[in-house]
């Protein structure tokens, strides 16, 4: 019998009838929700165990204390350290995010040359060539670190120089070099027993020097006080985030910090408020006041209100010498709570940018800020982990990011007590990456290795027995039973902090008030100090999907 | 007659439905594997004279669970091959000696959203692995894995009713089957309590 | 012979004047793109998600909620229309219930429609009947919208089944049959239904307590815009009924309907309206003076916004509501054609004016003192799904008027089926 | 008793670093989407920068920190939801969100006065190989679902299990600490338990310069803030209130 039309209808309203009564709807209609909450293409976080492994942040020369997240071999999370006795639990908001930078799409991996994909060889016997045509010189970004000693090591027998790449507050601290003959990277602030501060545009809130040190201070002896125990007086023509939250804040006209330094000089010296008797600056009153947009009674009623609490300390935000020279007038030099001198033994470097014609090869180290860009027809070599476009290097060298190399953390620019880290690699660097140090290492083998030279240090301090070892409990140098125990804990967070020096002993000889230099250094911006050319790409919601940070526009692609 | 015949082809397309429904669904749905290493906790169990799962699965220090032992714990045994079988080669070459994880397929495995902690479970309130695991432990077969099309969890999420009606005590791990227990033993947790 | 296969005659009502099937397809062409465009770009919405529309965090609700609280406002016309015929037995709106049923079902499979694009996770929607929340508004709008979908495809499927082919089937005559005699109890059931989530879609935003330009105090359970927004429903209602018979009667040059339907409706609708707009008055006022302040956000905040004034508000009360309940319930004017049009078009213009301030304006204004007033502009992917479904409603209500007998009252009042 | 953990946001100590928000984000695996925006973008912890709108020398700037006020009355956002997505934590007083659960219709969004919740407007993507820094113990929420501050829960969790495996019942407080909290340099985010009232939050929470951002609409959220300064105390307020003190 045929088939008809009806007889499928029928079927067909049958077999509808009859799935009602199958797990077929239901079972699937769970399943497919239960797909959305598991889509295949949505990654998930790992289930392997998670262990805390103590280290340092690397991105800048101030080395805050990170205890870092592990699983599966790869970092998951970064946070400060509460006993780190400088940064004192704090990062700064690149470094919560920083463990994705391996990650990074701009990540450099393979040699460059002029653009163009290189081997390392090919770069070895470049450079090679180099140092046997002319002089070198090798750029560092982290002056005393074990890499800069190899690189100094380096230069010396290759007849070539070391030159030095620092931030904005290393170079505030040059002018007192020059008076003084004490080297600025021996010299910091002795910002725990200051009780004024006189701000000309250092970004003292937003990432200034060790990020961590300052805005703790701030927060525990001045935030919300309406007559606060630190007060911090804020020079700015911008309303910085800084200028938002200071004490007091004075806006002049942009440039003014030379002129109102003199005024406030000439105030100081005419109304005796200083010990000082000289030198008394050029300017004169009406002239600083017209120069800087405040009027000549500010002017006096901020020289007044500076005096008005002792200790005080001006900072300025690059190396201008009048607020230097203004420091010097206020007693601020070589005294409790001013500018001290931190380590006997520190050396003082040629900055990069100086005489670079008739150099052969630049070799510049991965520490160095991206913008760095050396004024010479010499053939560069550029160490960097990350690409930050544009570079006008002949080479581009992969270097190890972040927790990916062995490196120690000398004293923070601005800290007044030394101290000394040791920041183990914690990841395994990706294939053909090289630091400066090995690739130097290769081509003069009898330079002392990097581990080499930080054991070597950990003897110096072990046989120095001064100090003390901050990790969870702080224990005296001389406690500790060998120098493998010390290394050890070292190489697992601990920090070393040597002794407070006495303040005296800095002297600055200044006959006659400073010439106005055009400063060489912008004002940091607010990244603070940070070296990588790239942000992690969490830290770009800052910029990107909130209205708290103006520019720099997001650096990633 | 028509109506007759209508009955019957209704009848038809109800039969088959069902059919379908009841019997080759379920088999579509799911993807049949085997485990990689044939595994029998029973033998493994009378080697080692161990009584406790804990033995094996143990909690890590934090309070994590270790689930799975790592490959290097079969090292203390399987250093070197013991016996001829395949597995075995297996296991010894590009497992223990490598020191790579091995791949094994877990039948409990809970989706990312859930946080499940067995030191609250077995550690505080003392329930019994076999709650939950039932007595594979003490079992000698090697269990198939069945994982969904759809949805990527395991047969066992599920349980083996298809229609969950009538699961076997220790069958089923969804949602409903964790807030049973909770219901039972007067436990609230709320959403927070199991979900990440 | 080529004729005959490009007629479609034998499936037209005998009798009825239909446009020969050419002339009808080429009516239907433009709409049919529209609606494929609609279905292209609601397709991107569920295939990349809603980053295809302009929404956002602070813009959460957009064109969606709007257009699906007015139609479903003017779609009230099928419920309260039922609800007139077969409970208060006013069988003299009869010839108007058929196309009443059809737009009310347009109105409601649309709505779902564009609510099942603009939820991110459709798939998990029927999550809120297996784990209900019921102190929830949106899972009260739930259950009745499905619960009336349903109501509104039973009441369609007899005038579907009138079709002159489909008639011939006795099976389907029987079952069209037995349906017929049901139709009272659903047209009971739709009313219930819809009367609550017209209601609830009131309180959708009445009970936002940290919106204070859309909350309200309460009765019971139920913020006053519950209330409100039923009666604002049940008297636009009538009022869209009357322009889209209107509309018909225009583009197919026929009379549809005896002119007492249209003024019947019309003072429905006014007298409606009347109440409502002096109701709505009322809790204005109240809101102003006591709620909000309550909250510490003071009346004059909420209009100091372009264009979001105090004309708006006399706009939505005197020009959209007053004028237009005068215009309806005033016999003279009602019984002028294009008076009468003007004011159903003014009764549902204020409707929707309503729905657009409750929904748009209420995201807009700033609730936090630092906060912005916001501005959205619908994304095409959204515009034209919206037009999609117009779109689509079009082409269902040419296909039933050209197919079925939406007005029965051209062969005289057939309430009980006669096999022809 | 029943925990209520809250929040005392002391504003005079914000300097706006935004290290909270960084460190929000990384704990709960927040993709970093390039084509994300201030109005699409994921941010749970969201530092806003707030000034008195005067010009020149007498131009005050506050930021202000917004994240879920996790409302204890009435809580906007649990009432709303159609399908029990969101609740209110009943031994910790934690506003908790299920995306899991939720179906993405928003009405949760439009219910908070504060902003504080926040869409997956994209299917969630890191650049190759990130993947593998994600925080375990958070699941990375699919596209389509609302999410917000769940106040770390993971870290609560792990704080729980701790106690557990040591046969412990109560959590030691110093185990379960936000990423938000953690990360601020100045302290400027104190937390613990409200119920406490031996808890600094709890006294601090009833000290005369703390407040809570619109709380005539009563509904009592956990998160206080605090602040020297009138203008800022102002703010709490709506936009009439602030507009009749600045006169």
């Amino acid at each position: 019998m045929k088939i008809t039309r009806r007889d499928v209808l029928v079927w067909g309203a049958g077999a509808t009838a009859g799935l009602v009564f199958t797990p077929v709807p239901w079972k699937l209609l769970s399943d497919i929700s239960i797909w959305t909450q598991n889509w295949r293409w949505i990654p998930q976080p790992t289930h392997r165990p998670v262990d805390v492994k103590g280290s340092f942040c690397t991105l800048c020369p101030n080395g805050c204390g990170i205890r870092v997240r592990m699983a599966a071999g790869w970092p998951v999370g970064v946070a400060g350290v509460r006993s780190h006795p400088i940064s004192r639990g704090a990062l700064c908001p690149l470094g919560f995010a920083a463990h994705q930078l391996i990650w990074h799409p701009q990540r450099l991996r393979t040699v460059r040359h002029r653009r163009s994909t290189s081997s390392w060889d090919e770069a070895h016997v470049a450079f090679a060539k180099a140092c046997t045509e002319g002089p070198v010189v090798i750029v560092d970004g982290y002056p005393g670190h074990a890499a800069s000693s190899l690189f100094e090591a380096f230069a010396e027998k290759q007849r070539g120089s070391y030159r030095v790449v620092s931030g904005p507050e290393a170079q505030a601290l040059t002018p007192y070099e020059t008076w003084s003959g004490v080297p600025a990277t021996a010299l910091g602030y002795d910002l725990e027993n200051v009780r004024t501060i006189v701000s000309f545009g250092a970004p003292l809130l937003d990432g200034w020097g060790t990020p961590g040190q300052f805005t703790r201070l701030w927060a525990e002896r001045a935030a919300g006080a309406a007559d606060p125990d630190l007060r911090l007086i804020q020079i700015e023509p911008s309303l910085s985030r800084t200028a938002a939250r200071a004490w007091q804040r004075s806006a002049i006209h942009p440039g003014g910090e030379t002129a109102l330094a003199a005024g406030i000089a000439r105030v100081l010296l005419e109304e005796q408020l200083v010990q000082a008797r000289g030198p008394m600056p050029p300017l004169t009153l009406a002239q600083s006041a017209e120069q800087s947009g405040l009027s000549t009674d500010a002017i006096r009623d901020l020289a007044r209100l500076i005096v008005g609490r002792p200790p005080v300390v001006a900072i300025a935000s690059d190396d201008n010498p009048s607020i230097a020279a203004l420091n010097v007038l206020l007693g601020a030099v070589g005294t409790r709570g001013g500018i001290v001198q931190k380590s006997k033994h520190a050396k003082s470097h040629l900055p990069a940018e100086s005489e670079l014609d008739s150099v052969r090869a630049v070799l510049i180290d991965s520490s160095v800020p991206w913008d760095f860009v050396p004024q010479t027809d010499a053939e560069v070599f550029r160490f960097a982990a990350w690409d930050g476009g544009s570079s006008k290097a002949d080479w581009l060298l992969p270097a190890p990011g972040f927790l990916e190399e062995l490196t120690d953390i000398p004293t923070a620019p601005t800290s007044a007590i030394e101290t000394y880290a040791i920041a183990s690699s914690l990841v395994k660097a990706p294939p053909g990456v090289q630091s400066a140090a090995q690739f130097l290492g290769r081509v003069d083998p009898d330079l002392t290795p990097v581990d080499k030279i930080i054991h070597t240090r950990c003897e110096a301090l072990f046989r120095a027995r001064a100090g003390t070892l901050c990790a969870q409990e702080t224990t005296p140098v001389a406690m500790i039973p060998s120098v493998e125990k010390l290394e050890e804990q070292l190489q697992s967070g601990a920090v070393w902090m040597g002794e407070p020096q006495h303040p005296g002993g800095l002297r600055c000889k200044l006959s006659e008030w400073p010439q106005a230099t055009r400063s060489e250094c912008p004002p940091c911006n607010s990244l603070g100090t940070w070296r990588a050319p790239v942000l992690p790409p969490l830290a770009s919601k800052l910029y990107q999907e909130s209205s708290l940070r103006e520019g720099p526009e997001r650096r990633n692609p | 007659m028509n109506a007759t015949r209508n009955t019957f082809v209704f009848g038809l397309g109800v039969a088959i439905a069902l059919l379908a429904g009841w019997v080759i669904f379920p088999r579509a749905l799911y993807v049949r594997q085997n485990q990689l290493l044939a595994f029998h906790h029973k033998t493994h169990a009378e080697k080692s004279g161990f009584t406790e799962c804990g033995q094996c699965h143990a909690l890590r220090d934090d309070g994590t669970f270790g689930g799975i032992p790592s490959s290097d714990t079969c090292t203390s045994c399987h250093s070197e091959r013991m016996g001829a079988s395949h597995d075995e080669a297996v296991l010894v070459d590009n497992y223990v000696k490598t020191g790579q994880e091995v791949p094994w397929l877990v039948y409990a495995r809970q989706p990312a959203n859930v946080w499940f902690s067995h030191a609250i479970h077995v550690q505080r309130a003392g329930l019994a692995c076999a709650e939950c695991h039932s007595t594979y432990g003490q079992s000698d077969e090697v269990r198939i894995y069945e994982q969904n099309r759809l949805s990527g969890y395991s047969r066992d999420i599920w349980g083996h009713s298809i229609s969950r009606i009538r699961l076997g005590r220790h069958d089923g791990m969804k949602m409903d089957d964790c807030e049973d227990c909770h219901r039972r033993h007067h436990v609230q947790a709320g959403c927070l309590g199991c979900h990440q | 012979m080529a004729s005959t296969v490009l007629t479609d005659r034998r499936w037209i009502e005998r009798g009825a004047e239909r446009a020969s099937l050419p002339q009808f397809l080429l009516w239907l062409a433009p709409w049919v793109v529209v609606l494929a465009v609609g279905i292209y770009a609601g397709g991107l919405c569920l295939y990349y998600g809603l980053n295809q529309t302009n929404m956002d965090n602070r813009f959460a609700f957009g064109l969606w909620i709007f257009f699906d609280l007015s139609i479903i406002a003017l779609g009230a016309g099928a419920f309260f229309t039922g609800f007139l015929v077969y409970l208060l037995k006013r069988t003299d709106l009869r010839p108007i219930l058929n196309t009443a049923v059809v737009v009310g079902f347009i109105c409601y499979s649309g709505a779902v429609t564009i609510l099942m694009i603009d939820v991110g996770q459709p798939l998990r929607a029927w999550f809120t009947f297996w784990y209900p929340n019921t102190h929830s508004m949106l899972t009260e709008i739930t259950f009745c919208i499905t619960c009336y979908l349903l109501v509104l495809s039973i009441e369609y499927l007899p005038i579907l089944l009138r079709n002159r082919q489909l008639r011939k089937l006795p099976s389907f005559l029987v079952f069209e049959h037995q349906l017929h005699k049901l139709m009272p109890v659903l047209a009971g059931v739709g009313a219930f239904l819809s009367f609550f989530h017209q209601g609830s879609l009131g309180g959708l935003y009445g009970v936002l307590r940290g919106r204070p330009f859309a909350f309200r105090q309460g009765f019971f359970l139920w913020p006053s815009t519950f209330f409100l927004f039923i009666l604002s429903a049940i008297a636009s209602g009538p009022s869209f009924l009357i322009l889209v018979t209107a509309a018909a009667e225009k583009v197919t040059g026929k009379r549809l309907v005896p002119r007492e339907v249209f003024q019947r409706l019309a003072f429905i609708s006014g007298a409606l309206l009347g109440i409502y707009v002096i109701a709505k008055a009322i809790d204005t006022l109240i809101w102003l003076n006591i709620t909000s302040p309550s909250l510490g956000f003071a009346p004059w905040q909420f209009y100091i916004y372009r264009p979001f004034g105090t004309s708006l508000l006399f706009v939505e009360i005197v020009l959209f509501g007053l004028i237009p309940a005068f215009l309806l319930t005033y016999r003279r004017t009602a019984a002028l054609r294009g008076w009468l049009l003007t004011a159903a078009g003014l009764a549902c213009a204020g409707v929707v004016l309503n729905r657009f301030r409750l929904t748009i304006q209420t995201l807009a204004l700033p609730t936090l003192a630092f906060d912005p007033f916001l501005q959205y502009t619908p994304s095409w992917q959204e515009v034209a799904s919206f037009a999609g479904v117009i779109a689509y409603g079009v082409i269902v209500y040419s296909l039933s008027y050209r197919y079925l007998p939406l007005f029965v009252q051209l062969k005289g009042d057939r309430s009980h089926v006669s096999v022809d | 008793m029943s925990t209520r953990y809250g929040m005392v946001i002391d504003l005079d100590r914000c300097t706006g670093c935004g290290a909270c928000m960084v460190a929000c984000a990384a704990e709960n695996n927040v993709p970093p989407l390039p084509q994300a925006t201030s109005r699409t973008g994921l941010t749970p912890m969201l530092v806003r920068r707030v000034s008195n709108g005067m010009e020149g020398q007498a131009r005050r700037e506050v930021f202000i920190p917004i994240l879920c006020m996790h409302c204890e009355h009435e809580t906007p956002c649990v009432s709303v939801c159609p399908q029990q997505a969101v609740e209110l934590d009943k031994g910790t007083g934690i506003v908790m969100q299920m995306p899991q659960r939720c179906l993405g219709c928003r009405y949760c969004m439009t219910a908070c006065p504060y902003h504080a919740r926040y869409f997956n407007w994209w299917d969630p993507a890191w650049p190759q190989g990130m993947e593998k820094s994600l925080n375990p113990g958070v699941a990375v929420r699919m596209r389509g679902v609302v999410e917000k501050c769940n106040l770390c829960h993971a870290r609560l969790h792990s704080a729980k299990e701790k106690a557990a495996a040591a046969g412990k019942r109560e959590i030691d407080p110093a185990d379960y600490v936000p990423a938000c909290v953690e990360a601020c340099p100045t302290a400027a985010i104190q937390f613990g338990n409200l119920a406490d009232k031996d808890d600094p939050v709890s006294r601090e929470a009833h000290s005369p310069d703390a407040f809570r951002f619109l709380e005539r609409i009563g509904t009592e959220p956990k998160v206080y803030y605090k602040s020297g300064e009138a203008w800022v105390r102002a703010l709490k307020g709506s936009v009439s209130e602030v507009e009749v003190k600045r006169g």
